[in-house]
């Protein structure tokens, strides 16, 4: 059940994009169509679960043992890095399809808000490793909610008669801010 | 205090060593062919792979502009003077020497094109228009005054003028052509900028249908090509010009009794 | 070849500069930041004391409670530390409690996230100062507003209830462990 | 003396042209994360400026001797380095800020403004300049985070700065210092910022346009006489 | 003979195909939705005093008059006369509780129509109900005013929380003909279920609203609300109450309802309307609020586009 | 709506349109003598226009062919009345694009016509049928202007089960095909035998909406002299007479998209097309004259005629009576799919089926607004497809998604602009959307 509320809070009522602020650049960059949209979703899952067992990892049995914790930031960064770096050059080496769909958005992933706030928040809250995980799949998958239906909102924007000057990132900003009014319905559900 | 330095040292350092290492090896083992101008052009972005510009990150972005699917200005982030270098990059490619500008070979205003009695009602769009039997004008060759040629530019080159006849503003216009095929009646062509004379209809009617449909109509009756030593050669009624062949010396311009053949000179 | 160790060697000496950097940093950053947070938490146990002049950290599984004495060294009563889910995340308060533990000093909520405005009243004077010598026997409860409350009860805030209900349940959570530890003579 | 302009341009660039946070529509998390009251946009836009800055001028000096495959790597490390310098430094001495701005001080690592200025500018430009642009950026940064934690501290909490300006009639309102009042906000002052920036492109263009016209005019036989 | 020739004679109009068309028009069908709204309107003046009618008029006044100046600023046609702006405003006040503040409801008019509408390019454009936009905003910014509520002129309730809240706090079930005619706390212009079924039965019967819609929610709130109520009938209420209660009936025949911000095709309304209901029960039942009608349907608008994507009807003859 | 329909044979989606069939249908046909002058186009059916075989200054007589098929889809043109060749020359149309057309001068002097031999149609062989249909230049009389033989020759390995006679008559106003139901109803039945018997079809059925119950009554009557012909009673629904719709109604298959009726074994003719088929066949004539409906509230004198093909339309409306000030459209065609006229001199083409002139509260049209996303289209749109997304992406030239969305299907038959509460011209944008998905697909076939 614990598990559960963790997932749940991560993923709709403390939503990373709407609730925290996190990954807005790629939630405005990576919006704008559908199939790019759950793509990105989907990557970003991944790498969500990987960092949160890497971090954890990291985190609890070098820097905390050596008493490094100040060093967090520098090692978290750079292992997400090398980490997607390395994930991407799997997927290329394995599966090109594969690749065109997931692959080409993960160097993207590397500079998202979300990652490194994922870590921090799994050092911050002790989670254990298995609410690590639960917290990296939830937070994923909130993201990609966000995103896929932002996606599709502005596709269809797409077809409006939105003021010139409001196209683009500041309608998507305003959407989100009234998707934001709908998700605090979700309020004190955790 | 000693020990926690050489640690924080070492786990940096190894950090780093892996990553690099990894990288070296990424670099010499899955470097994939691919067509230079992309990596030309992933080098002149920022890099910062912020998803800015709506692509999978910078390199997505080279290849999608590479494949023509993004402007040149499309980076938010590297902002104009990325968008300056890209733009020589692909120019260079391109080859572009002269400057090319469309034309808009009709001279069929408002006032000079006889309209219909009937009023067309409906969107006021060239292409749809063109469906609903043309529009408000007789002439089934001339310009609609749609304007969709203006809304298709990229860049504002183009503006309607009052006698609904569109103006091409060379100063902003790059020659990319788009409004070329924004015309549902191929009125517009692309020419190199100091080409000097046009016939400026595309009516191929007979002399009196063509007459009675339009003022400045080229009406066919061949005078310009008689003179024009193989220059210019007529095509049902309408007279098309040979720019290799054409010596603009030997036309009479002054002959044309609608003015469809006229010398445009920029003084 | 050369790129590859080039590269490796770049980002290993910038690693390890930025290592040995940071140590060093560290190294004066961290009594600061220690200090700092013993700070607030001393200001929060007299701030729930105002009578306590110096306190003593009582090692109790399960809860963090310190023993507050007065100027003569006489102890006056304990400062719980404790937290639990409110409406929107947790919710953490200090509680003053008289020696026996069946009457509250005063309260103070430390850190919480709730509702900008709706929740957030929660730290706000006219509703904490209501524990002020609340008895906590057989348990803190609530009412709504309206209703007289007794001598347990606070006034709920009205359109923040669950957040007002929440911090009573807190300190009856913090208490029902405190008087195990009592029961169990740890304190 | 053209070298100043030329260096003032990097500075002023940075506050209007292509200002960070609604040009270039970067940073956008601490934008609009910690940006319900100004004493914590200042804050936020000093300690990006402070790593900006410092990340910028270090990555200038090193640009010769930073191989490109890793570049980024190196650019990573030496910004979470000043990162982490700025958050034990905000722990150590300013722990109330610290606490307010909670975990976006070392996401700063990840704010693209800072890559992208190391990618964009300092990995091919000197350190004067690399430093000015730096500043000039982290200025209009600092300009777009006060603009808009004014507004939503204004209308959210009656106040700038802890100042109540609003008088106590008005009633608070509390979405401004909720995600959404966030989001609108930003997206608002985007907007108008867009269409201000498009209006003057099409008064720049009418200019041009309103030349065009008599210039074709005044020529003989040229291409426009049509219009007459 | 040969040439083309105008015609002298005639005045005629040229248009592509079909010729004709039929009664149907947005000016009337928004009229239509504006009558059908006047059982709700007497029943808030009924039930809470004429009061009320200033909030509709200032709501419906602000909404009209911010339109006609977003249009003029952005140099389009002022479209005020098609009485779209009017039912944002109508269907805003509706929702607000009784005698709320007059500035208040402006703010949320403005709000409403600029953010929740203009802003998307106006009329058929907007993703989002521009009432319910207006009014999550006033329930964001006010949270206080918003969940101030009185208690009706025919009731001897001493309570004035409204059913859902004394459920959700306190555990007491309202009397559910008290809460179909109308006589419980709430929102000015919800609490009359019955005022609202009349009106939205004349929108289903004149063919303007889409039945489907509805009969999905009600379908919907039975069956999630059933399931918890069969499963603990002491800890959870029985579904009609969740039919009754709060703005359910209100928003199910015109807040969900609404052309624009619902899908387009049947089986789109049928997947949207559950959706809305199954987020209301889980909203009424675990979520922190005491109602989440308004947030069910403004979260379903943000799914209406890939509902429509993902329920494209069958093309003629193809086969799946 | 659809909670009743289904006692009746009959579509999903479709609209119910004012029908105003009562100005014109008690009236019987009457002959339109010849105009001084005839516009002969030498395109009246899809494909390659025929060539000319006369010059300026021939003379012809009347039915003599002036015209020869150039290809295999096309047909021969024939004189519609003796006289003399005035021109050969590109002349107005009413598809609103000039097309290349002979005019001939009428001349009552010269005598003499061309007419084919008459052969019984009870022995007649299905080859002789398709050949003298060729040869008599018929087209489909269902707008679409198909030469009637290609229909007739099914390919190899097509196996048609049934031929459906479309006596939907389905657009508001026009009554040709009721008034031929009812004045020749023998000749439509033997048409369709004929039909039948060309293709190899064992059964024929005649498609007649439930608001014609007289010509229901009549031809029933007719048709149990013969055996495998019945008569289908459909209910009154616009576009009810559409291929694929009456198919839909009368046998319950569906017609995959991008396939032609062939492909669900079924081939289906006009009414108009039936008579034809038996004036060539058993009178020997080639299709001379085109009946058409003159209606609508802007027209004089409505009226049911037999007009000479190449009858310009000023003749045809000012037999009529003449067209009232308050007229705002005149159309050829019925009102839904009909096309709007601008010039009178066009002439009246053999696949010609009505003239209906509208005032303006006929029309009934309101200001365009935005998409409201009723649904309503959606609804009513007989092919179940989305026009309102369609034609928002041909506004945007988005064509490729409007390929997606199966623009390519569409039928143009304006149920959904009629319907459209905000006046959206749907199929407008449709029609240009679809225009350029086919562009498009034979650019990339090419590449």
């Amino acid at each position: 059940m614990e598990l559960f509320i963790i997932f749940i809070s991560a993923a709709v009522v403390n939503n990373f994009v709407l609730a925290y602020f996190l990954g807005i650049c790629p939630f405005i960059g990576v919006s704008n169509k559908l199939s790019s949209a759950s793509s990105m979703g989907m990557a970003t899952t991944f790498v969500m679960v990987l960092t949160a067992i890497v971090s954890y990892l990291l985190y609890n049995f070098i820097l905390v043992p050596f008493g490094l914790e100040f060093l967090q930031i520098p090692s978290f960064i750079l292992v997400i890095a090398s980490l997607v770096q390395f994930v991407e050059m799997v997927i290329k080496k394995i599966s090109q399809p594969l690749y065109r769909a997931l692959g080409i958005f993960l160097p993207l992933i590397t500079t998202n808000c979300a990652i490194l706030g994922l870590a921090l928040f799994i050092s911050m809250r002790d989670y254990n490793f298995i609410e690590s995980v639960i917290f990296g799949v939830g937070a994923g998958a909130g993201f990609t909610l966000a995103l896929v239906i932002m996606a599709g909102i502005r596709e269809e924007l797409e077809l409006a008669d939105v003021p010139k000057g409001f196209r683009g990132a500041p309608i998507t900003l305003i959407t989100a801010g009234i998707l934001a009014l709908a998700f605090m319905g979700f309020a004190g559900m955790i | 205090m000693e020990l926690t330095f050489w640690i924080a040292l070492a786990t940096m350092g190894g950090l780093g060593f892996v990553f690099a290492g990894a990288l070296a090896i990424a670099d010499k083992k899955l470097r994939v062919e691919e067509n230079p101008l992309i990596g030309q052009v992933n080098d002149l972005l920022p890099g910062a792979n912020c998803g800015g510009c709506g692509c999978a990150g910078c390199y997505d972005f080279s290849v999608q502009l590479v494949e023509g699917k993004k402007p040149v200005n499309g980076c938010p982030v590297g902002g104009e003077d990325t968008a300056k270098a890209i733009a020589e990059l692909l120019g260079l490619e391109a080859g572009a020497s002269v400057k090319i500008v469309p034309r808009i070979l009709c001279k069929g205003g408002n006032k000079e094109a006889v309209k219909k009695m009937t009023n067309y009602y409906g969107p006021l769009s060239c292409k749809t228009m063109h469906i609903v039997a043309g529009g408000d004008k007789l002439c089934t060759y001339g310009c609609l005054g749609g304007g969709d040629c203006v809304e298709a530019c990229p860049f504002n080159a183009m503006i309607m003028g009052e006698n609904g006849l569109p103006i091409v503003i060379e100063e902003i216009c790059t020659g990319c052509g788009i409004c070329v095929k924004a015309c549902p009646r191929d009125i517009i062509e692309m020419h190199p900028i100091d080409r000097e004379v046009f016939v400026f209809c595309k009516n191929h009617d007979d002399p009196k249908t063509s007459k009675a449909v339009c003022d400045v109509a080229c009406v066919g009756c061949g005078i310009c090509a008689r003179k024009s030593d193989g220059g210019i050669e007529m095509v049902d009624f309408l007279g098309v010009i040979n720019y290799d062949k054409l010596d603009p010396e030997k036309i009479p311009f002054e002959k044309c009794s609608t003015g469809a053949i006229t010398r445009i000179s920029k003084n | 070849m050369k790129t590859a160790i080039h590269m490796i060697a770049t980002l290993l000496i910038i690693g390890a500069i930025s290592g040995g950097l940071l140590s060093g940093i560290s190294n004066w950053a961290d009594p600061l930041i220690a200090m700092n947070k013993q700070k607030a938490t001393e200001e929060a146990i007299f701030l729930v004391q105002p009578e306590g002049k110096s306190y003593e950290h009582l090692n109790a599984p399960g809860v963090e409670i310190y023993k507050v004495f007065d100027g003569s060294n006489k102890p006056i009563g304990y400062s719980l530390a404790y937290e639990g889910n409110g409406f929107q995340g947790k919710i953490r308060v200090m509680v003053g409690l008289s020696s026996d533990l069946n009457k509250i000093v005063s309260m103070e909520v430390l850190e919480q996230v709730e509702t900008p405005g709706l929740g957030t009243k929660v730290t706000e004077s006219h509703y904490k100062d209501q524990f002020k010598n609340l008895v906590t026997v057989p348990s803190l409860n609530w009412v709504k507003e309206g209703t007289a409350p007794k001598e347990n009860e606070v006034i709920a805030i009205t359109g923040a209830t669950i957040s007002s209900k929440a911090v009573v349940a807190i300190i009856n959570d913090g208490m029902t462990k405190l008087r195990k530890l009592q029961q169990g003579g740890k304190l | 003396m053209k070298k100043q302009v030329t260096l003032w341009q990097d500075y002023f660039k940075g506050i209007w042209e292509i200002n960070p946070a609604f040009k270039q529509i970067l940073g956008t998390c601490p934008t609009l994360a910690v940006t319900a009251t100004v004493e914590n946009g200042i804050a936020m836009a000093l300690a990006t400026t402070f790593v900006l800055t410092f990340s910028s001028f270090i990555i200038s000096l090193m640009r010769k001797l930073i191989p490109s495959q890793v570049r980024i790597a190196s650019y990573i490390v030496v910004i979470a380095t000043f990162v982490t310098i700025v958050d034990l430094v905000m722990k150590a001495q300013f722990p109330e800020l610290s606490k307010s701005l909670g975990p976006f001080i070392p996401l700063i690592v990840v704010n693209c403004i800072i890559l992208g200025r190391a990618e964009a500018f300092a990995s091919k430009n000197g350190p004067l300049r690399s430093v000015l642009d730096a500043l000039g950026n982290g200025t209009g940064f600092l300009i777009a985070l006060v603009a808009l934690s004014a507004i939503r501290e204004l209308f959210g909490s009656r106040s700038v700065l802890g100042l109540q300006i609003l008088p106590d009639t008005f009633e608070p309102m509390i979405v401004m210092i909720l995600p959404a009042g966030a989001f609108i906000t930003y997206g608002l002052l985007l907007g108008f910022s867009n269409t201000l920036a498009e209006r003057k492109k099409r008064i720049a263009q009418e200019e041009l346009v309103r030349k065009y016209k008599p210039v074709q005019k005044a020529g003989s036989e040229e291409i426009i006489s049509q219009e007459a | 003979m040969s040439t083309p020739t105008a015609n002298p004679v005639y005045k005629l109009e040229l248009t592509s195909s079909p010729h004709v068309h039929s009664r149907w028009n947005t000016k009337q069908a928004m009229w239509l939705v504006i009558i059908s709204l006047l059982p709700p309107v007497v029943a808030s003046v009924l039930f809470y005093g004429f009061y009320q009618l200033f909030v509709i008029l200032v709501s419906v006044g602000v909404c009209v008059g911010t339109e006609a100046l977003i249009k003029k600023a952005r140099h389009k046609e002022v479209t005020i006369s098609d009485g779209s702006a009017a039912i944002t405003g109508l269907l805003l006040a509706l929702i607000l509780p009784p005698n709320f503040s007059l500035f208040f409801t402006a703010i949320g008019a403005i709000f409403a129509i600029a953010i929740g509408k203009e802003i998307f390019g106006g009329l058929g454009y907007n993703i989002f109900n521009p009432a319910l936009v207006g009014r999550a905003f006033l329930q964001a910014a006010f949270p206080v005013a918003m969940t101030t509520w009185a208690i009706p002129n025919f009731s001897d309730a001493v309570s004035k929380a409204t059913p859902l809240a004394a459920f959700k706090f306190e555990k007491i079930t309202a009397d559910l003909g008290a809460m179909f005619m109308g006589n419980i706390s709430g929102s000015i212009g919800e609490t009359s279920g019955l005022a609202v079924l009349l009106g939205g039965i004349f929108l289903i019967v004149i063919g303007v609203v889409n039945w489907r819609v509805p009969l999905a929610m009600v379908l919907g709130v039975i069956v999630f609300g059933g399931i918890f109520w069969l499963i603990d009938p002491s800890k959870y209420p029985n579904p009609f109450f969740h039919l009754l209660a709060g703005g359910f009936m209100f928003g199910a025949f015109y807040m969900a309802t609404d052309w624009v911000t619902s899908p387009l095709t049947g089986k789109g309304m049928w997947m949207y309307g559950g959706g809305i209901s199954l987020i209301i029960v889980v909203i009424r039942l675990f979520g922190g609020l005491p109602e989440g009608v308004m947030y069910a349907i403004l979260f379903m608008n943000g799914f209406v586009p890939l509902i429509n994507k993902y329920t494209k009807p069958r093309v003629f003859g193809e086969v799946k | 709506m659809s909670l009743f329909s289904f006692a009746k044979k009959t579509f999903r989606g479709g609209v119910h349109p004012f029908e105003h069939k009562e100005m014109t249908e008690n009236l019987a046909f009457e002959i339109m003598p010849d105009p001084p002058t005839v516009i002969v186009p030498l395109s009246q059916h899809i494909g390659k226009q025929a060539t000319p075989i006369v010059k300026k200054g021939s003379v012809v007589s009347l039915g003599s062919v002036v015209a020869e098929p150039q290809g295999f889809v096309s047909i021969p043109i024939h004189s519609p009345v003796s006289g003399k060749v005035m021109n050969i020359h590109r002349e107005p149309n009413t598809s609103g694009y000039p097309k290349d057309a002979i005019i001939i001068q009428t001349d009552t002097t010269i005598e003499g016509s061309e007419k084919f031999e008459p052969l019984n149609y009870e022995t007649i062989s299905g080859e002789a049928i398709r050949e003298r249909v060729r040869i008599a230049g018929l087209v489909g009389q269902g707008g679409a202007a198909f030469p009637t033989f290609i229909k007739l020759s099914p390919p190899d390995g097509k196996k048609i089960d049934y031929v459906i006679l479309n006596g939907c008559e389905c657009e508001p106003y026009l009554t040709r095909d009721y008034r031929l139901m009812l004045e020749k109803s023998e000749d439509v039945v033997v048409g369709l035998n004929l039909i039948m018997k060309a293709v190899g079809v064992e059964n024929g059925i005649i498609g007649i909406e439930d608001n014609k119950p007289e010509a229901i009554e009549k031809l029933k009557g007719v048709a149990t002299r013969f055996k495998n012909i019945k008569v289908e009673v459909l209910e009154t629904k616009y576009p009810q007479g559409a291929e694929k719709m009456l198919i839909r109604a009368c046998v319950g298959r569906e017609v995959p998209p991008g396939k032609l009726p062939m492909d669900a074994g079924v081939i289906v003719q006009n009414i108009g097309t039936a008579t034809a088929i038996y004036d060539a066949v058993v009178k020997g004539e080639p299709q001379l004259y085109a009946a058409l409906t003159v209606t609508g509230k802007g027209i004089n004198s409505p009226k049911n005629l037999m007009v000479k093909v190449g009858t310009p339309l000023q003749e045809v409306l000012d037999y009529c009576g003449g067209v009232k000030e308050e007229a705002v459209k005149v159309i050829v065609g019925g009102p839904m799919m009909g096309i709007a006229q601008f010039d009178f001199s066009a002439p009246v083409m053999k696949a010609t089926s009505g003239i209906v002139v509208l005032t303006k509260e006929e029309v009934n049209e309101h200001p365009e607004t935005p998409c409201l996303k009723c649904g309503k289209c959606i609804e009513a749109c007989p092919i179940n497809l989305v026009p309102t997304k369609l034609s928002r992406y041909s506004q945007l030239e988005r064509y490729e998604d409007a390929e997606d969305l199966n623009i390519t299907s569409c039928m143009e038959c304006g149920t959904c602009t009629f319907t459209c509460p905000a006046n959206i011209p749907l199929v407008q944008w449709i029609r240009l959307g679809k225009q350029k998905v086919i562009e498009l697909q034979k650019e990339k076939k090419t590449a």
